[in-house]
């Protein structure tokens, strides 16, 4: 814990809930994703249309899912289709706002990379890979990334592009006629933004965080255009619904 | 025409060593049950595909069972990675394997484009990702109709699908409600289709409500009923997903050594899903059980 | 999101002259309320598509409201030929038409690649016909995995569709059953969707069985509650077909005189569909009410 | 009625139902070809599998349907699916062994028109168009073809190929990569194969019919192998089961 009443965790968490407008279409992945999505549903954004790769629409979760394909997703949603038609139907089709994505490794152009580390012939460590996150970063209207704030986790340039972000620039991405594009990087230290150029800046710090820690925590050389503009903390109201009500065990949040 | 058996019949039946495989089933519906069958079998050389191939295909690449693992997630849901096929990849233990990789949309997409005969699907994916530069499978295609390049990907036809539903008659008319995922075009793409159920119900159950059947007989070839089928992942209205488990496997996949120790006592260690549930305890099964939620019937009308 | 309203507010809010309008449905739900509605606003200039423009753009096209018309087949079923179209078509009465002319595969596949936004579908079908010769939208596209060539169609995205389901919440969550057709991709192509139904429910129904939701809420502008609004056309569950009215319309179109003269009768002689049934009368509804055939529910469960 | 205790369209009926093999999975026209398969079902092939192009996979319909998509062919149906999922995993992907097709005119390599009579551009008659039919003459195993015999529906060539029968040849049908092709046309005075050039002739005259009354009607030269080859006559039981339970009203059957 900090020494505010929150974690640097739940500070991501409710950074990532603003992020989302109320009647947002979102694709929802799990963990933190998950979290900012239903914290979001629970206080600002009540018409958030939680949809998940999985293929269910609308979903009305009694409890946190334990994963993307939780009969908890089914059980009252409004709509279930096969995942084909999810990808195209309503991802492809231009149906999802805002799509939630995390990686191993983000790059100053939002590139994500959750497939390898090292070459992808001979991985260091093999990632899980693309999922859904590739279509997601291709064709939402917005994407959000959510990742904790370190060095390996941000570097210059990934490894490998698994899910396009600006690619080489914002030129680059619409020559590439893809929709969208991240609209936010959003970590446990800071809420970054992407410039003219679609490099990725620092809009606000956290409360307790200093440029410097988000300088040496970041693989480029970040610009922080004002060091004052600091990141709304969490309500104690954001904070409670979080323990009390989506992750009562501390499952993502417990640990800062 | 299909035959109704048990899941070791329809498994030594339906797959050859050197097959291409698709357990099918997105996070609900995952056919365990017919997975540790394979691994009891002895299969070797598999090319198993799968969009997310998680603990099924964790266990069949540590039991040595796969050659080539094609897939677009291969994680353990909502847990971490995938140990024993990170193992594969990288150390080459228990044996190398080949991998291809797509997006969860261009494997869906190929596996669409299979059970329609198509020879390819075009996808708006790719463009920008690396993927592409690594899988001759990724190609470009012109829109014949001004709008430049796209992607695409070929069919993807299996040799055997292994799928599962809620409920089937005795022929392999399905129903299967819930999460569906990749389960119906999986199984019309696949040249064999092993059908693994909850419980077997009347035809008439089925006919009473066709637009919720999603495989028919004559796309069946091998109808099992086998309760509990795809625990530790759950079933729609029978049972929830056993985290624990998901947990369980996390720490014993950890090593080759404790995999071994795990398949030969959950796997190697039982002989049927029936033990392998007697030494899981009725306890454990009690627990996953939810409370009953009906759908609202429909009339279809009688007609005369 | 969509709005709670009458057939003719959402006729009058949703179509405009030169709009190109889809009226979905293959043989089931013909949503023959809102075309009627259509012609009394007087609409003219339409680009009527539908795979089976069948009495509802008979009337439509007798009526003068159509300037061109889309279609994979055009005729009275099981009756005979639409005579209205085909003096249309071949004499000009009551305006000339234009048209445009796929088979029902590649109508249905422009639908589906409309809905999924994809610059084209490629289909197994015209190679040896003589309709691409008469049709710019059907091309042959390069399979880029060394297949050869096969014919493909671009995508089709209407100004509105209208559709009908069974019932609705008045969001216009829908469920459907029976026969859909291409109702579903009909309303995911359209800029605009006018939802129909026999009767609005609680939204809790819908969400008992999320499987069988066609439409939700976010993919529909209108919402409608518009009993036999299907008539003479069939809701399964609800009413039958009434074969008496297709009959009478192959009398009635014998001649542009007597089609007006029919129009007069039933279209513009009633300002509402609640008066056309009156005019039917109440033994004609009951003779086509079926009995009751429940599907079997499903179990979705309830997990906490 | 001819003298024998059958219509000629009935004996049409009888002997495109003998077409089908128990088993077999049919794409069902309505009118004739409903009867036929109905017909089939109840005598010599209780497992063949009715599909409709309205999308109903084993209908069992419990009354004679009126149109394609009648309600009796939905209730107590297998399945019921999507029409652009019928025309692709059904009928594309090659599960549909036999297609039953009419039209206006048929040609002798089998290639039919139900488009329009004279120039397309400037018809004589407006048909109803291809409907599924098309896409049935394409990706069935083989189709039936049924039509009345006489000389205006049996013309040389026709005016519009809408379905493809063997195109210019059975070499023709080959490169273009098409499916199956026409197995037989099966018409009220006989029943016609068609040779190694993809060109038909007449196999069997039914009992009643002359050789010299099928070639008048008959558009081109047909060859007749054998004169003396004769369809089997319907059964009593053949022509009672239509009488009595498909076609009460005569609809279809009912005048000659």
């Amino acid at each position: 814990m900090t020494d505010a009443d929150y974690t640097a965790t739940e500070a991501m968490v409710v950074a990532a809930a603003r992020e989302l407008d109320d009647g947002d279409s979102v694709l929802v992945g799990v963990g933190v994703p998950n979290l900012a999505c239903n914290l979001a549903k629970r206080t600002h954004a009540p018409d958030l249309q939680m949809v998940y790769e999985s293929g269910t629409i609308d979903s009305n979760p009694s409890k946190l899912p334990l994963s993307i394909g939780d009969p908890v997703l089914a059980s009252g949603a409004l709509r279930v289709v096969p995942m084909f038609d999810g990808f195209t139907t309503y991802l492809q089709a231009g149906r999802i706002d805002v799509g939630f994505l995390g990686g191993a490794q983000i790059d100053r152009h939002g590139n994500i990379n959750s497939t390898v580390i090292g070459e992808y012939d001979d991985p260091v460590v093999r990632l899980p890979g693309s999922g859904g996150a590739c279509d997601i970063a291709s064709n939402a209207h917005r994407t959000i990334i959510i990742t904790p704030h370190e060095e390996r986790r941000l570097p210059a340039e990934v490894d490998f592009v698994t899910s396009p972000g600006y690619v080489g620039g914002r030129e680059g991405r619409a020559e590439l006629g893809l929709r969208g594009g991240p609209s936010a990087i959003i970590t446990d230290k800071a809420v970054l933004r992407f410039d003219d150029d679609g490099v990725a800046y620092v809009e606000t710090l956290h409360p307790d965080v200093s440029a410097d820690e988000v300088r040496a925590a970041t693989g480029w050389e970040v610009e922080i255009s004002d060091e004052s503009a600091r990141t709304a903390p969490p309500t104690p109201d954001e904070v409670a619904t979080i323990r009390d009500e989506l992750d009562p065990q501390g499952v993502y949040t417990g640990t800062d | 025409m299909s035959v109704l058996t048990t899941t070791a019949d329809a498994v030594s039946s339906a797959i050859d060593d050197g097959d291409t495989v698709y357990l099918a089933g997105f996070t609900h519906l995952i056919p365990f049950a017919s997975g540790h069958e394979m691994i009891r079998a002895g299969l070797r050389d598999l090319h198993l595909v799968r969009a997310t191939p998680d603990l099924v295909y964790d266990q069949l690449v540590a039991a040595g069972c796969a050659s080539k693992v094609t897939f677009s997630w291969a994680g353990n849901p909502g847990v971490g990675s995938l140990q024993a096929f990170r193992r594969a990849v990288e150390d080459g233990v228990p044996n190398e394997i080949e991998i291809e990789e797509y997006s969860h949309y261009g494997l869906t997409a190929r596996l669409a484009a299979g059970a329609r005969a198509l020879p390819f699907m075009p996808v708006r994916t790719y463009a920008g990702s690396d993927l592409p530069a690594h899988n001759d499978n990724i190609r470009r295609v012109e829109d014949p109709f001004g709008g430049g390049e796209l992607h695409a990907v070929p069919p993807l036809t299996p040799d055997v699908a292994v799928v599962r539903a809620q409920r089937a008659d005795e022929n392999g008319n399905a129903h299967l409600w819930g999460i569906s995922g990749e389960i119906a075009d999986a199984a019309m793409a696949a040249e064999t289709v092993v059908l693994s159920v909850e419980e077997l119900v009347d035809e008439s159950v089925i006919r009473s409500d066709p637009n919720r059947t999603t495989l028919t007989n004559r796309d069946v070839d091998y109808v099992v009923e086998e309760p509990y089928g795809s625990h530790p992942s759950y079933a729609q209205g029978y049972y929830d997903r056993d985290n624990d488990a998901y947990l369980e496997w996390a720490e014993a996949s950890a090593s080759h050594e404790s995999v071994e120790a795990w398949l030969d006592e959950w796997v190697y260690g039982v002989d049927s899903r029936r033990e392998y549930l007697e030494r899981l305890g009725a306890d454990r099964l009690l627990d996953l059980q939810p409370s009953t939620a009906y759908t609202t019937p429909a009339n279809m009308g009688r007609y005369r």
